[in-house]
């Protein structure tokens, strides 16, 4: 194993780092001002994934174009987020974290079963023609596709860093993560900070979703829920709560699976991901802690 | 420091005696140093206090005495052993009983649980205890209840002796607390604030009982910001300002010190 | 009332399942019409004088896919036996049962299924769960076919009551080494030097150690054996390092899903060798998910289409016929042959039964399932010709798509296997393969 | 012929597999109910416990169809079985002794997701170390003790009367442990880890051994488990199961050992019972009137047309017990409200 | 805490004040804190609250900016009944608060604190009066607030809260913590705060400190009201050193 093998890793890695990246953003925001882990969290995944396969193969009597589609889908299911944030999350929001968790499960059992229920269990795949990876500088081979799912995870992270830096309601959320208190006695009406929140954390996670499945198709309803863990790791590995870190683990973790599958065992891939989150939360049992953004 | 330390008229006579020692403490959080450089000594069955006003460092003191936090530098000793860098778990096992300033109650066990938990050496408390030596477990529990009943009557708890924690008013849960450590049989004793938010005539029960404790040999060091209460109370004052100790001594000394009454008051009268 | 019920019967598949009855309602009242009056002769009345056919399988979870194939196949021969007038003058239903691809909810629906429905026969279960209730399906006598298990781990405890139409993994094993050693039966090369990819699920693995030991033993090599784990993101790692043994041909071994990944990661990474797949594969659901640039030439194992089958257009017939009937995108989806082919014979053992006037007892069935499948009597190749034969008095002969279905004496089939080639999005045969040259 | 037959026969599959998943919740109750512990990786000490018991007891391989594994120390039966149930409840405390010393000291979210990630750890190895676990096939000789002298529906029964004692058995030996002063510890240390710690209690040390009785006693389930199907494989050790587990301690009630059991007993009894939604409206489609036929097929007719639609509802009303106990009845059915009043929250978060 | 002296016991009420609070009562879960305290602020007035520990000083505060809900009594803003609003709800009735402690967004910079304190604010302009009345602001607007020194942390809490340029401003212990000569400036900024016309209520424990600039105070003590007094006269009286001092 050269350095070729050892390029494509890191290539590979980057590429799968991308879509963890989007997906650990859109948790990590939600965290920031939610304060519990969502385990229902890859379940935006998964319907972002399965929205854009039938708007953009005419389910719905439409055929849209696979990008139109991927836009329609994440804003449904950021309107989804902000639908099971208010359904489920909001009526206990004062009782703590761990209430939410546990609930967190018993809502993401509720999506994955209804869709599966609704669309059945079988494998879809987006509509996208099949490309051949392209030698760049003689190092590394790509595909346009793979090019395109980094270009569009770039754009997302920037969008989101622009959105929380420049504009009020950046601010107003990441005033609300900080301090949801004093966010308040800013007069801020953090209730709809944080279902704005919820809207953007839902719809990244879509959109996650869809990178997911131009770069992995074919897909069934548990690709969600059986991702979330290496987004966990991600999220947790760059400190909860902090986007630009929940970026980073990202692509620590996306380039741990890939040389781990590529130098030591593929079968252990997800392990590699788990192990070192288990390992820094070991390390650092505090320091991780998050985390306001 | 020294030149704190002399206004203090009991400190020369104290160094041998002393309990407690706590010598150049300095705990920072990032840039902020909440204690700076405090020393002083608790003398053996004594009721010390230790008052200063608001964000002095008083109770970051305490976490750094019971391990809670680790202090950059400085030492504390327990009967001149080092126990500066010992878990908060060691320090307990020491014998060094706390209180806190929010109690903290088991709020989903009873009050007698609350009490028996804190109880030491139990046998019961080994997962195998109850199975293997059940006739030991039951001695003891028999004599840790006892314990129990009478620590309830003290602290005239026993009509709620099977009501949960949770159920306690604030100043309930403060005996609670005082209780628990009581259970625990501690050489030293630390309150933080054990009257705040305790009404009138408990907190007149509670300092009697805490007299009654020291008459018992027990040594005890509280926070406390009514001087009322300090004054009337304490054998030994310890005065603290910005993370120092500005003054230590008897309560009347300290009392008139023009610069406690400066940090007290920012130069009140 | 009758006709409402029968109706009801037969859009649900009998006691099927609410889900089916919401697909026909809407698709479906084009059969309604018809039989309105087919039913009329026949009553139905309460449990005892209906014979129950349970569908022992995994609905949900991961493996949801294999009941979702399955039932409507079972529903549309048992809608034809039914139309019919069913076995004996008696409505057959049918049960299902949810195995969840576990153990332990396979046991539980296994007990439903014998002792609860008192079910007289079973299509399923799927390998993973045989083991956990073959026992409790033999001991309650219960005659089985199962479309879907070709685990090496039944090839020595079947016969008597399990029966399976499809082939056991240790010869289809046996059947890739040979035919990719072979370039009569493969008609591109004599491939030397082959690479295994094998999923790690049971379905997949039970078929490693028979190709491996076979190609040893027609002379080739292995150069690499590679489990690659089922599900995953993406196998760009591992295909490379299937690369880096240099294979002229790689075995995929896999489920469609994966597959799909595994042969569009190769192409992706240039790869320059040749794939060979399994029944598993070989068939419409792989192709058109994978980009024909992708799939062109790639190897497949079936179970020959029976040529007869094929040739009288008895396949296409089918295809078109389940797919208008479940409502389906696509015709061949995995396993709805071998599901054809089971229910056939289950319904025509019964029918077997009935005629000879014994008993419809699991024992007597079990024997039955065995001869309507053997030669040399009347060849029929359907429920309602071979009813009719058999009500005539002759013994039959079935013979299915995928083989003649010829059950040895493990309940095994020992078919011709055909090989495949995938050509622009379409299977079309390479070579054939008797079993005589195993 | 048969001794049990019908729904008899059904029923008693049916309560083993409970008592089973009954011993499992008893055992995540001591981690969460009595301890506060977020384990979210169950299943892994179940799955070692069954594993354990089928390597100890499985026939060599060298007797079984395309064995992977290669060791099988075919433990003969009449005392084997003690002896491996025995070892399934060891692994499975080691197990936990393994997870917990990683990643005990970890606050409850993190501790949720480290158990639940590590439990995905475990069961890769368990997939992909075939040579001892012989991989996706499973190990599927695993003896059915006693059931050779028998006979299938006697052993049934037998082995039921089993796992009743064996729930029982535990079921009173985690209220002894449980009701005695250890059991204060660990309720203190759910409460609040500080206080315990400053009344001098070693809570890090505590909670460790919470995790490995839960985990001995969910090891032990798996030894039960695997004795009882016969077949131990990896599709069986899903997450599934430990949120499952988890359905049923939040709907007994955290904190309560009966509720454990009764919680266990009723969600696979809910389970179990959904086999029969069709049955039920065929036998609703077949009694109702002629006027009202058409009324089913008009409700249910606009449903999905898929198999898997029916499974997928069962477990929708799972998520939905988790949704509804949590809000409006915290302490479950038999829990008690004050003492689950703060259970789990982290240090501090007031 | 026995009687009190007769030219302090009054407890005026100022039936034109533009915040009134009257018999506040409020707690934490089943504590009682406050026991319906009253309170009033007129125009232009800088008005202290003191009183031992425990009193209910910081609770008062955080019922009168309905961060508690209230379980008895009024707030009256204008003569507009504020009983039932919500804390951010205050900020648009005129009303701002700085906390004791945290009371900045550590992870915004400077000019960011200031644009959330704005987010009602009418004029754009004013993170530029901020900056004049805290030069040290101006210097340090690009930093996180997490960076700032504690006075430098105070002096941006108060700008904070001035941004929608309020009517009264609520400040819970500016002085905590601070190096003493800081406390000085601290109140001097007070001051500077009500020159601008923005009335403000402090709670302080520095009383001498704060007396300084102060017009009229309460006394709160065990959750009521003590004494009401002008400062002159509050300064003056022996019965508050012994609150504080206990003799």
């Amino acid at each position: 194993m050269g350095l070729d093998t050892f390029l494509q890793a890191v290539v590979s890695g980057l590429i799968e780092g991308s879509v963890i990246a989007v997906g650990a953003v859109g948790l990590t925001l939600s965290y920031g001002v939610t304060r519990f882990i969502n385990f229902a969290y890859g379940e935006f995944l998964t319907y972002g994934a399965y929205l854009t396969v039938f708007l953009a193969g005419g389910l719905f009597g439409v055929s849209l174009p696979l990008p139109a589609a991927a836009v329609v889908a994440t804003v449904v299911v950021g309107a989804l987020g902000v639908a099971v944030s208010r359904t489920f999350f909001e009526p206990i929001s004062d009782r703590g974290a761990l209430p939410l968790l546990i609930t967190s499960i018993g809502v993401s059992f509720i999506l994955r079963n209804l869709l599966q229920g609704w669309v059945g269990v079988d494998a879809r795949q987006l509509p996208i023609p099949l490309l051949r990876r392209q030698d760049y500088f003689g190092l590394f081979r790509l595909t346009h596709l793979e090019l395109g799912v980094i270009a569009a995870s770039v754009v997302t992270m920037l969008t989101i860093h622009l959105l929380l830096q420049r504009t009020m309601l950046g601010k107003r959320m990441r005033a609300t993560s900080g301090n949801r208190s004093l966010a308040k006695t800013a007069g801020i009406d953090t209730t709809s900070v944080i279902r704005q929140t919820w809207f953007l954390s839902a719809a990244a996670g879509a959109l996650a979703g869809v990178l997911y499945a131009v770069l992995f198709s074919p897909f069934r309803p548990g690709v969600g829920f059986e991702y979330l863990i290496v987004i966990f790791a991600a999220t947790l590995l760059g400190g909860i709560g902090r986007p630009y870190g929940a970026m980073l683990g990202a692509f620590c973790i996306g380039l741990a699976m890939n040389f781990g599958s590529t130098y030591l065992s593929a079968n252990y891939t997800r392990a590699y991901a788990f192990l070192i989150l288990v390992g820094v939360l070991l390390l650092k049992p505090e320091g991780i802690r998050g985390g306001e953004f | 420091m020294g030149a704190d330390n002399s206004t203090a008229s009991a400190d020369a006579t104290t160094g041998d005696d002393a309990l407690l020692a706590v010598d150049e403490v300095v705990k920072a959080f990032g840039g902020l140093v909440a204690v700076d450089g405090a020393s002083f000594d608790v003398e053996r069955e004594s009721i010390t206090g230790l008052i200063g006003p608001n964000g002095a460092g008083k109770s970051t003191l305490f976490n750094c005495i019971t391990g809670v936090h680790g202090p950059e530098s400085g030492s504390v000793r327990l009967n001149g052993d080092e126990i500066q860098g010992l878990s908060p778990t060691e320090v307990a096992r020491c014998g060094v009983g706390r209180t806190f300033q929010t109690p903290k109650t088991f709020r989903g066990m009873t009050v007698r649980e609350n009490l028996a938990f804190a109880a030491t050496n139990q046998t019961g408390e080994r997962a195998l205890g109850p199975l293997l030596q059940s006739g030991t477990v039951r001695s003891e529990e028999h004599e840790v209840q006892t314990r129990v009943d009478e620590t309830l009557e003290f602290l005239e708890l026993d009509h709620l002796a099977d009501d949960y924690g949770s159920a306690l008013s604030g100043g309930q849960r403060k005996l609670l607390e005082l209780g628990r450590v009581l259970m625990m049989d501690p050489e030293i004793i630390l309150l933080d604030e054990p009257v705040a938010g305790v009404n009138p005539s408990l907190t007149d029960d509670l300092l009697r009982r805490l007299e009654e404790l020291n008459d018992h040999g027990r040594t005890i060091l509280f926070i406390e910001h009514d001087m009322d209460i300090v004054m009337q109370h304490c054998d030994r004052v310890v005065v603290m300002h910005n993370g120092t100790t500005l003054a230590s001594g008897a309560p009347d000394i300290v009392q008139n010190d023009e610069r406690v009454v400066e940090a007290y008051l920012g130069g009140y009268a | 009332m009758e006709v409402d019920r029968r109706a009801f019967l037969r859009r649900t598949g009998g006691a099927a399942t609410v889900t089916a009855i919401a697909g026909c309602t809407g698709d479906g009242d084009g059969d309604d019409d018809g039989d309105g009056g087919g039913g009329d002769n026949t009553t139905t009345g309460g449990d005892d004088s209906s014979l129950t056919i349970g569908v022992l399988l995994p609905f949900s979870g991961n493996y949801g896919w294999v009941g979702a194939n399955v039932l409507p196949v079972v529903n549309m021969v048992v809608d034809e036996i039914n139309e019919q007038g069913g076995i004996d003058g008696r409505q057959v239903s049918v049960v299902q049962g949810d195995t969840e691809a576990s153990p332990d909810a396979a046991v539980s629906a296994t007990d439903r299924l014998v002792n609860v429905e008192n079910v007289d026969g079973v299509i399923g279960p799927t390998s993973i769960t045989m083991s956990a209730v073959i026992d409790t399906l033999i001991e309650n006598e219960v005659p089985v076919i199962t479309p879907t298990a070709g685990t090496t781990s039944l090839d020595d405890r079947g016969g008597d009551y399990v029966f399976r139409t499809v082939s056991s993994d240790s010869l289809g094993g046996r059947a890739i080494a040979k035919a990719a050693r072979d370039q009569q039966y493969n008609s591109l090369e004599d491939y030397e030097r082959m690479a295994l990819m094998v999923g790690n699920k049971e379905v997949f693995q039970s078929f490693k150690e028979p190709v491996r030991s076979s190609l040893k033993e027609f002379g080739g090599t292995v150069t690499t054996a590679l489990d690659i784990r089922t599900g995953k993101a993406s196998y760009s790692s591992e295909v490379q390092q299937m690369m880096e043994s240099d294979p002229e041909i790689c075995v995929l071994i896999a489920s469609v899903e994966d597959s799909v990944k595994i042969t569009e990661a190769g192409y992706q990474a240039s790869y320059e060798g040749n794939w060979f797949v399994t029944q598993d594969q070989t068939n419409q659901d792989f192709l058109s998910q994978s980009e024909n640039q992708v799939t062109n030439d790639v190897l497949g194992l079936n179970a020959a289409a029976y040529q007869s089958a094929q040739s009288a257009g008895r396949l296409d017939e089918f295809f078109e016929a389940i797919t208008d009937y479940a409502g389906w995108d696509k015709g061949a989806k995995i396993f709805a042959t071998n599901t054809y082919d089971a229910m056939n014979v289950m319904g025509l053992a019964m029918k077997q039964v009935a005629a000879s006037s014994g008993d419809l007892t699991g024992p007597n069935v079990a024997d039955a399932i065995s001869t309507v499948a053997t030669p040399p009597e009347e060849t029929v190749t359907a429920y309602t010709a071979g009813a009719s034969a058999i009500e005539s008095g002759s013994d039959v002969d079935y013979e299915g798509l995928v083989g003649p279905i010829n059950f040895d004496e493990n309940g095994d089939i020992v078919a011709p296997f055909s090989i495949k080639i995938a050509q622009d999005g379409e299977w079309t045969e390479a070579g054939r393969l008797p079993p005589e040259a195993l | 012929m048969a001794l049990l037959t019908g729904w008899a026969a059904f029923v008693v599959g049916v309560a083993t597999i409970a008592c089973i998943y009954g011993l499992l919740t008893l055992g995540l109750n001591v981690h969460y109910g009595y301890t506060g512990l977020l384990n979210f990786g169950h299943v892994a000490f179940f799955a070692a416990g069954a594993y354990a018991a089928a390597i100890l007891t499985m026939p060599p391989p060298s007797t079984v169809t395309n064995a992977s594994y290669t060791v099988g120390f075919n433990l003969p039966m009449p005392w084997g079985f003690p002896v491996s149930l025995a070892a399934a409840t060891l692994v499975g405390g080691a197990l936990a002794a393994l997870i917990g010393a990683t990643s005990i000291r970890l606050g409850t979210h993190y501790l949720a997701i480290a158990t639940f990630a590590l439990a995905g750890v475990f069961s890769d190895v368990l997939v992909n170390e075939a040579w001892l676990t012989n991989g996706s096939f499973g190990m599927n000789s695993v003896p059915k003790p006693g059931q050779a002298a028998l006979g299938p529906d006697r052993w049934q029964l037998a082995y039921l009367a089993f796992s009743l004692l064996s729930l029982l058995a535990v079921y009173l030996l985690v209220e002894r442990v449980l009701d005695a002063p250890f059991g204060r510890l660990l309720k203190g240390v759910r409460e609040s880890e500080d206080a315990a710690k400053m009344l001098g209690k070693n809570t890090t040390l505590v909670k460790l051994k919470s995790f490995v009785i839960g985990g001995m006693i969910a090891g032990f389930a798996g030894g039960v488990y695997a004795h009882y199907i016969g077949s131990v494989v990896t599709a069986q050790f899903v997450p599934q199961v430990t949120f499952t587990v988890w359905a049923a301690m939040l709907l007994g009630g955290a904190a309560s050992n009966t509720g454990a059991v009764v919680g266990a007993v009723l969600v696979m009894t809910f389970e179990e019972s959904t086999r029969f939604i069709t049955t039920v409206y065929d036998w609703m489609q077949a009694t109702l009137p002629d006027a009202l036929s058409g009324l089913l097929p008009a409700i249910f007719g606009p449903l999905p047309n898929n198999p898997s639609f029916i499974p997928s509802m069962r477990f929708v009303i799972v998520g939905l017990l988790f949704v509804l106990v949590v809000r409006y009845r915290a302490e479950g059915l038999l829990g008690d409200p004050a003492e689950i009043e703060a259970l789990g929250e982290e240090e501090g978060s007031e | 805490m026995s009687e009190t002296e007769s030219d302090i016991e009054t407890l005026r009420r100022f039936d034109d004040a533009m915040f009134s609070a009257r018999g506040v009562e409020t707690g934490y879960g089943d504590l009682q804190v406050l026991y319906g305290v009253d309170i009033d602020i007129q125009d232009d007035e800088i008005v202290l609250v003191f009183g031992p520990n425990g009193a209910g000083k910081s609770t008062l505060m955080r019922a009168l900016f309905k961060q508690l809900p209230l379980w008895n009594g009024t707030i009256e803003i204008g003569g507009e009944d504020c009983s039932n609003l919500e804390s951010n709800q205050m900020v648009t009735h005129g009303v701002a608060y700085v906390p004791q402690t945290s009371n900045v967004f550590p992870n915004l910079t400077v000019a960011e604190n200031l644009d959330i304190g704005g987010i009602h604010a009418d004029d754009v302009g004013r993170r530029h009066e901020m900056f004049e009345l805290f030069p040290r602001l101006a210097e340090r607007q690009s930093q996180a607030a997490a960076t700032l020194s504690g006075g430098e942390r105070q002096m941006l809490a108060m700008a904070r809260a001035l941004m929608p340029d309020p009517d009264v401003l609520l400040i819970d212990e500016p002085s905590a913590g601070l190096a003493p000569q800081l406390i000085e400036q601290t109140f001097e900024h007070v001051d500077q705060i009500r020159q601008a016309g923005t009335a403000v209520l402090m709670v302080e424990q520095n009383v001498t400190a704060a007396l300084d600039v102060t017009d009229r105070a309460y006394v709160l003590d065990m959750g009521e009201n003590r004494f009401e007094a002008d400062a002159d006269t509050i300064r003056n009286a022996q019965r508050v050193r012994d609150l504080y001092l206990g003799q």
